[in-house]
């Protein structure tokens, strides 16, 4: 019996951890990758920003981490639809982008409105699905191209040099975009050659150790096109370490802000700031819209349903601008106006 | 251990102490059923709906991966060894299947199925034949087999075509032919039957007794005659169908070939199966009381979703609860057991 | 009796018989040695650019890491052991340092304390782990496991999701300064090699984890306190995980769980590349050294032949399988795990 | 040297496992500066008696004195701090610790100075405590695993020396269990310098060895074992070889005890052949021919080459010359499974490390060597495994609760039984008997003999190493001798004509 009665009060004593108790109110759920992720985090803090434009008590927010394994995922989303009913929605960042159909099936069985953020695979619309309210997402494939564009001409002679590629985790969407908008833009500028091709699997820790490798063998580097700011930070150290930041370019992307303050100190050529406060936050506004009967998936426009957002490429011009308006005064958005996250219709190849 | 030191003192170490029936065996077994049971009661005391039939069908849904994979490992766990390239193998099936169904169909469950025995053939043989220690061998395994996943892919995440669902439709289906199967979900049933094939094949076959008697004491083993090498290779060779099954839910649940959806699994399967009463050090445990220790993980990380846990003490309340089933499923009685 | 007093020609044989054993055990031992050394050639004559002094000074900084993990994990594979707790504590510890340190964060300037703190709750977590495994009779696998993911959970809960930036000079200069050639943080971890080196050879501790790891009912017979020793070599362990978080944060300037994912397998690997096999009683700090230079040359290696990424993880797998493979004893009577 | 008080003694002491007596009523003393010589066949209590006097078990009844006082240890150490010490026959160095670090293993903080082991100072003291034994040329610094056999037993003796020695030079006992086993001519002469060294200065030292001249050679009084009781106390100026293989002999015991009645004829057909067999390092040149329902005894004592025999016969061991022929097949067995594909299976001596699964039930034990056996649609049918079970515990008579219980906690004598209940499990019909009857109680003996004969009645071959010589003359149609890796002669031993022990030990020893 004494082993029984233990495991009733270990059980009691994860029950200590929890916050939230069940009940009528409205859940928002999140679900990213990891809590540690800076920039999945923005999502968070625009749901809980949006969440304050409603009045107090309607709703609260449960974030699902899924620790990059795409199973969890599907398997919390699930959890979470059952348990909680109808009074659920949904902001989804799919750890890749092929389980977006699975969530649909999902969400659809248990009539629940939820946006998806990022990555879908082709022919997987919100147009098959009558609970998907939209994809929105920012265009990898062109960020992936802007950057290496901002990198070739930050070179002594423009358009001209050897670069490195620092790519992200093998075989991950994300990844797979950001690297066919580079093989674009090396299309588009012969005399850029690269020399190597590592992948740094989103660690700082990992691209600090290649790049202190790659500047073993070699000396006359130009730059070096980097996937996410996470990398970014680890080859700014590892560049530090020999004087060289600065003189060899760097590239990142989600606008993490010692990456911002990296491009501010020259160390970093450009990032793009996907803003993940206005997607979090007007996603979650989308979804709720739904929700609440305001807009229906039937009646929505196919643009409102489908569209890109922007990113604000940051480098040195534009970089006092982003200050202005995104860190010292912190946009405050009017999510009624659910045009506003708009920049252009994705067309449905 | 590498020198035998006056056996006199080690004999009488080994004396075992009292009556200790078998009937104490299954005490700890019903521990891990004891904590599921409370973790049950707490979690719907907190949300009823944990107990619903859409969340019964999840806990199954996401049971069966696991539930292959760890009754795979438990098998090489009876052997006193270890095998940690389960993650791969299963990325690669999935990776391999999503591909498959367009030149093969119905085909490709079976040769994602040879691939499973042959990467499981191909752990055993190095680590029975080369007398490689297992944890080296499968962990190098693990990283080839990651590549082979990358290469197939091309390194692209792979989507199942709308083309092929055809194939993998069957996941959603809520009976069995004219049987309506209500919450169980058709993978959960094929999970099951690899678990009672496994057990059958370990307590029924004479290979399969010989993973547990050399687990036990394989210099015995050895002199009563019984084939260690073959048992060795068949047991890692289950090991890697268990996995590769594991791979196929993965493609089939998902719709998605990922090259790394089954990483992190490795630790998980083992753990479930410690916590279903499989010594780490081989020679004892039972498959069928696997599931146990699967469904308490499951549930654990199901009910963490439902009772909304906080994002941030998801993994602190995880790893203290699989501390806590440990402990109560620990054999704390036997003062002689060596524990590593 | 013949000319050297064997009672037959029977004896003499079964003295020649062991002493080709003895040989052939000795030249075994210094396989990893020798594996290193060709490695080291091979990559010396084809990948250009190794024998460079940069890249030589980067192998030493890559290695930092993983030796100061692989000094921990020696003594416990030993005792015939596993510690996975460095995946999340190693993170963890990192992720306070830099909250304590002057950061972009918080507004603490401990200075070097913080590393002082963030070791000792290293050591801290280590001795409950070997607290609970001792005393709980739990396996070392699952309890390192648990203590893992429980303490990843609680690097995120530190930073609540915003990693902070170091500014603090001190370790600016620690991760890029050098003395005599070497980076700081290579000596520190040398230093800490060095320590381990004292505490095998030259304590009782030392002698005894070999003794408990040879056989552990012999030990127990001699009278040493085997329930002491095993917590304190879980202890040391996550002393030096402690380290390793502190030297993570100190070489990416940033304080996030990341430090400590993927750390942990690579020095398991170390150390049984080395020469400690994972059923305990043999090896040493010395080998694990040797072990971790292997693993880093690979790394380092592979990235400066520009080996396609995919075929990376499997070049590194054939590596180490045949570097272990051609250091294990077969003997029809060898029962390997 | 006579002294009146005596250093040790023990009175009436006895030992006794759950169905076997090892020691009965056995007195013993030792006189300071004594070295006292301990002979007796295999089984005689000898190793048990110095288990007890180490404290490595506890007596059942019997009490220990040294230097007058009462001596009761529970652990080594205790005895150690008494000042009485133990080599034992199988070595207790630690494999990776140089040979300072083991000498002092347990007792190094004299030189711990603030948590750091001067080694230098360890290691100087280690030189002198070698010294003191004459092997000083040994580094302290070398790792043990460096070193051979011999140098082993040289450094574990020194470090037996050193821990008695300890608290006072004079007044301490070491005992000294088969030392000489391995060590060559020289060694021994140097061994015996040092415990006459030893004895001068005060010390008694117990050696128990089966090499009669070397035991002659070296004690002062000599106490001879028998079935766990004094057989005889002979003072070194009245005893010699003859004497003592008399006294350890004792009457042979009755053909009937052995079922000599029952001893098959051998059949002619030859069931295994062994052609000038040998395997390097252990044994050579060795023919044997078994036949159907014959049982050949293999008597040698321990490192004459008859286990290392047994062990290549059933596979567990290659060998490296001659042939070993099976039912007219010239074979070469890779494992006991390839063997046993032969129909050659073991009896191996260790029976809880090597005869049994101890954690499995009797039932799964008994049924392990023939799987195929109790198949059913292609499954090893339990049904079937419980019904052999069964049948053979009655048969047997194996004393069980019942037959799921768990091998581990039969007793000695039973456990053997399941053993053989595997071995008639399994069709094989050469039977390989490594101390069959090892400490198994007397009653259960003479069930196995009979169950022996039974088994050569049904026309099975047997080669059978005798846990005494006594015994291998009772069941045995043909005796072969070896000593020190030689087959030294030959004997028949048809039922009625059994040749004398007396002649056997001759070449035994």
């Amino acid at each position: 019996m004494r082993k029984l009665f233990s495991a009733f009060l270990l059980a009691a004593f994860a029950a200590t951890m929890l916050t939230a108790a069940a009940g009528e109110k409205l859940t928002i759920a999140v679900s990213i990758r990891s809590m540690s992720s800076e920039y999945h985090m923005q999502y968070v803090a625009g749901a809980e920003a949006f969440l304050k434009t409603l009045p107090p008590g309607t709703a609260e927010i449960q974030v699902l981490p899924c620790e990059s394994n795409d199973d969890k995922q599907i398997n919390d989303i699930k959890a979470l639809l059952a348990s909680r009913g109808k009074n659920v929605i949904l902001f989804v960042d799919p750890n890749n982008a092929p389980n977006v159909t699975a969530i649909a099936e999902a969400c659809e069985d248990a009539e629940v409105y939820w946006v998806n953020a990022w990555n879908t695979p082709e022919g997987i619309t919100p147009f098959l699905y009558e609970y998907w309210v939209h994809h929105q997402s920012c265009d990898g494939v062109r960020q992936g191209y802007d950057i290496a564009v901002n990198l070739f001409n930050s070179f002594k002679t423009p358009g001209k040099g050897k670069i490195l590629v620092m790519e992200g985790m093998l075989a991950n969407t994300a990844n797979a975009d950001r690297m066919k908008g580079l093989r674009q833009a090396l299309a588009e500028y012969p005399g850029i050659e690269v020399l190597d091709d590592q992948a740094g699997d989103w660690d700082t820790k990992k691209a600090l150790n290649i790049t202190e490798t790659w500047l073993a063998r070699y000396n006359d580097i130009d730059g070096i096109w980097c996937a996410s700011d996470g990398m970014a930070l680890g080859i700014i150290q590892a560049l530090k370490a020999k004087g060289l930041n600065g003189k060899v370019k760097a590239t990142g992307v989600d606008g993490v802000m010692d990456a911002i303050d990296a491009v501010g100190a020259g160390d970093l050529v450009c990032t793009i700031a996907n803003n993940g406060w206005m997607q979090g936050g007007y996603g979650v506004a989308y979804a709720y819209a739904a929700y609440t009967g305001k807009i229906s998936t039937k009646t929505m426009p196919a643009r409102e349903r489908m569209f890109y957002t922007n990113g604000f490429l940051v480098n040195a011009e534009t970089l006092p601008r982003y200050r202005k308006e995104f860190i010292e005064n912190v946009p405050v958005y009017d999510y009624n106006n659910l045009e506003f996250p708009i920049a252009r219709a994705m067309e449905v190849e | 251990m590498s020198n035998p030191a006056h056996p006199d003192l080690a004999a009488s170490g080994r004396v075992y102490a009292g009556e200790r029936s078998r009937l104490r065996d299954n005490i700890s077994r019903f521990v891990s059923l004891a904590s599921i049971v409370a973790l049950l009661i707490l979690f719907t005391a907190m949300n009823p709906n944990f107990l619903g039939a859409p969340n019964i069908r999840n806990l199954l849904t996401d049971i069966s991966p696991i539930l292959a994979m760890s009754c795979g490992v438990a098998l090489v766990l009876l052997l006193g060894s270890i095998d940690l390239s389960m993650g791969s193998i299963a990325s690669c099936s999935a990776v391999m299947l999503t591909l498959l169904f367009g030149p093969l169909g119905w085909w490709a469950f079976a040769a994602v199925f040879l691939f499973g025995v042959f990467a499981g053939l191909l752990n055993g043989v190095l680590h029975a034949k080369l007398k490689v220690p297992s944890f080296i061998a499968t962990l190098s395994t693990q990283s080839i087999w990651q590549s082979a996943a990358y290469i197939i892919s091309g390194g692209q995440p792979l989507t199942l075509v709308p083309g092929n669902w055809g194939y993998v439709n069957w996941v959603r289906a809520k009976s069995l032919g004219p049987l309506p199967l209500g919450p169980v979900p058709p993978l959960f049933l094929i999970a099951l039957a690899v678990m009672i094939v496994y057990h059958i094949y370990q307590s029924r076959t004479g290979t399969g007794k010989t993973m547990m008697a050399l687990g036990a004491n394989e210099r015995a083993a050895r002199l009563i005659g019984l084939g260690i090498d073959q048992a060795k290779i068949v047991a890692f060779t289950l090991s890697g169908i268990g996995a590769a099954i594991a791979g196929v839910f993965f493609a089939v649940k998902l719709k998605s070939g990922i090259p790394t959806v089954g990483e992190q699994y490795n630790l998980i399967a083992i753990a479930s199966a410690a916590l279903g009463g499989v010594a780490l050090t081989g020679g004892r445990g039972h498959i069928l009381m696997v599931i146990l220790g699967v469904g308490l993980i499951t549930v654990i990380q199901n009910g963490m979703n439902v009772v909304a846990v906080d994002g941030f003490w998801q993994q602190i309340v995880f790893g203290l609860l699989v501390l806590a089933a440990i402990y109560m499923n620990s054999d704390r009685r036997r003062r002689d057991l060596v524990v590593k | 009796m013949d000319k050297q007093g064997y009672s037959s020609p029977i004896a003499r044989e079964f003295a020649q018989e062991m002493a080709r054993r003895n040989r052939i055990e000795r030249i075994v031992g210094l396989a990893p040695v020798a594996i290193l050394a060709f490695l080291v050639i091979v990559l010396s004559l084809v990948a250009d650019g190794f024998f460079s002094l940069y890249n030589m000074q980067s192998v030493l900084s890559q290695l930092s890491i993983p030796l100061v993990m692989s000094m921990g994990l020696t003594f416990v594979i030993l005792l015939g052991g596993t510690d996975l707790s460095g995946e999340g504590l190693g993170g963890f510890v990192g992720s306070i340092v830099v909250l304590m340190v002057l950061n972009t964060r918080t507004n603490l300037d401990w200075g070097l304390w913080a590393a002082v703190i963030g070791v000792a709750a290293g050591l801290m977590v280590g001795t409950i782990s070997g607290f609970i495994h001792v005393y709980g009779k739990m396996p070392s696998f699952i309890v390192t496991y648990a203590m893992a993911s429980v303490m990843a959970g609680f690097a995120v809960l530190s930073y609540r999701g915003q990693p902070a930036m170091s500014k603090y000079e001190f370790f600016i200069t620690l991760a890029r300064g050098r003395f005599l050639g070497i980076p700081y943080l290579t000596w520190t971890a040398l230093v800490i090699f060095a320590i381990s080196y004292v505490l095998q050879e030259h304590t009782r501790f030392g002698s005894y984890v070999f003794a408990i790891g040879d056989n552990e009912r012999v030990a127990k017979n001699t009278g040493i306190n085997i329930n002491r020793i095993k917590i304190l070599v879980f202890a040391w362990s996550g002393l030096c995980i402690g380290v390793a978080g502190v030297l993570g944060a100190i070489r990416i300037g940033r304080g996030e769980v990341v430090i400590g994912t993927g750390t942990v397998f690579p020095a398991i690997t170390a150390v049984v590349v080395g020469g400690t096999p994972l059923t305990g009683g043999k090896g040493g700090v010395v080998h694990s050294l040797i072990g971790a230079l292997i693993v880093t040359v690979i790394n380092n290696g592979l990235i400066l032949l520009g080996v396609n990424t995919y075929y990376q993880a499997a070049i590194q797998g054939i590596i180490i399988i045949t570097a272990v493979a051609l250091s294990v004893r077969r003997g029809r009577k060898v029962v390997t795990k | 040297m006579e002294t009146h008080s005596l250093l040790f003694s023990a009175s009436k002491m006895a030992k006794r496992y759950p169905g076997t007596t090892a020691l009965n009523a056995v007195e013993l003393e030792v006189r300071p500066g004594e070295i006292v010589g301990l002979v007796g066949e295999n089984g005689a209590g000898k190793s048990t008696l110095l288990k007890l006097i180490m404290g490595i078990e506890q007596p059942t009844e019997g009490a220990m004195a040294m230097r007058g006082e009462a001596y009761a240890p529970r652990t080594p150490i205790e005895a150690n701090g008494m000042g009485v010490g133990m080599v034992f026959q199988e070595q207790s160095l630690i494999q990776n610790l140089t040979v300072g670090q083991n000498v002092f293993f347990g007792l190094e903080a004299s030189y711990v100075r603030c948590g750091f082991l001067d080694k230098r100072r360890m290691y100087e003291d280690t030189r002198k405590i070698l010294g003191e034994i004459g092997i000083d040329y040994i580094r302290p610094d070398k790792k043990v695993s460096n070193l051979d056999f011999a140098t082993r037993q040289m450094v574990e003796i020194a470090k037996v020396f050193s821990v008695v020695t300890r608290r006072n030079a004079g007044g301490n006992l070491i005992l000294l269990d088969e030392p000489t086993s391995v060590l060559n001519r020289s060694e021994v002469d140097n061994l015996f310098d040092n415990m006459r060294r030893m004895a001068a200065g005060g010390n008694s030292v117990i050696f128990v060895s089966h090499r009669l001249d070397e035991v002659l050679d070296v004690s002062d009084r000599i106490y001879v074992f028998k079935d766990g009781r004094n057989a005889a106390l002979l003072d070194r100026k009245d005893a010699n070889e003859a004497i003592l293989y008399e006294k350890m002999v004792g009457k042979t015991v009755s053909g009937e005890y052995y079922k000599e009645d029952r001893q098959a004829v051998p059949g002619d057909e030859v069931l295994l052949e062994a052609r000038n067999l040998g395997r390097r390092g252990f044994f050579g040149g060795v023919n044997l021919k078994l036949r159907r329902g014959e049982v050949v005894g293999v008597c040698g004592s321990i490192g004459s080459g008859k286990e290392d025999l047994c062990a290549v016969v059933c596979g567990d061991e290659s060998y490296t010359a001659g042939e070993l022929v099976v039912k007219g097949r010239v074979e070469r067995f890779a494992s006991p499974r390839q063997a046993l594909k032969a129909g050659v299976l073991s009896i191996p001596k260790e029976r809880r490390e090597e005869g049994i699964i101890a954690e499995a039930p009797i039932y799964e034990n008994i049924a392990m060597s023939n799987f195929r056996a109790f198949r059913r649609f292609g499954c090893v049918s339990a049904r079937l495994e419980r019904e052999n079970a069964r049948r053979r515990v009655d048969e047997l008579s194996i004393r069980t609760p019942g037959i799921n219980q768990s091998v581990g906690f039969l007793s000695g004598g039973n456990a053997q039984k399941v053993v053989f209940a595997r071995i008639l499990s399994s069709d094989a019909d050469v039977l390989v008997l490594n101390h069959p009857t090892r400490g198994v109680d007397v009653g259960a003996k003479e069930e196995i003999y009979s169950l022996i004969r039974d088994i050569t009645a049904s026309g099975k071959g047997m080669i059978l190493l005798g846990d005494t010589l006594d015994e291998c003359i009772g069941l045995a149609s043909r005796i072969i001798v070896m000593k020190d890796g030689l087959v030294t002669r030959e004997f028949d031993a048809p039922a009625g004509a059994k040749p004398e022990q007396l002649e056997i030990v001759k070449y035994m020893v």
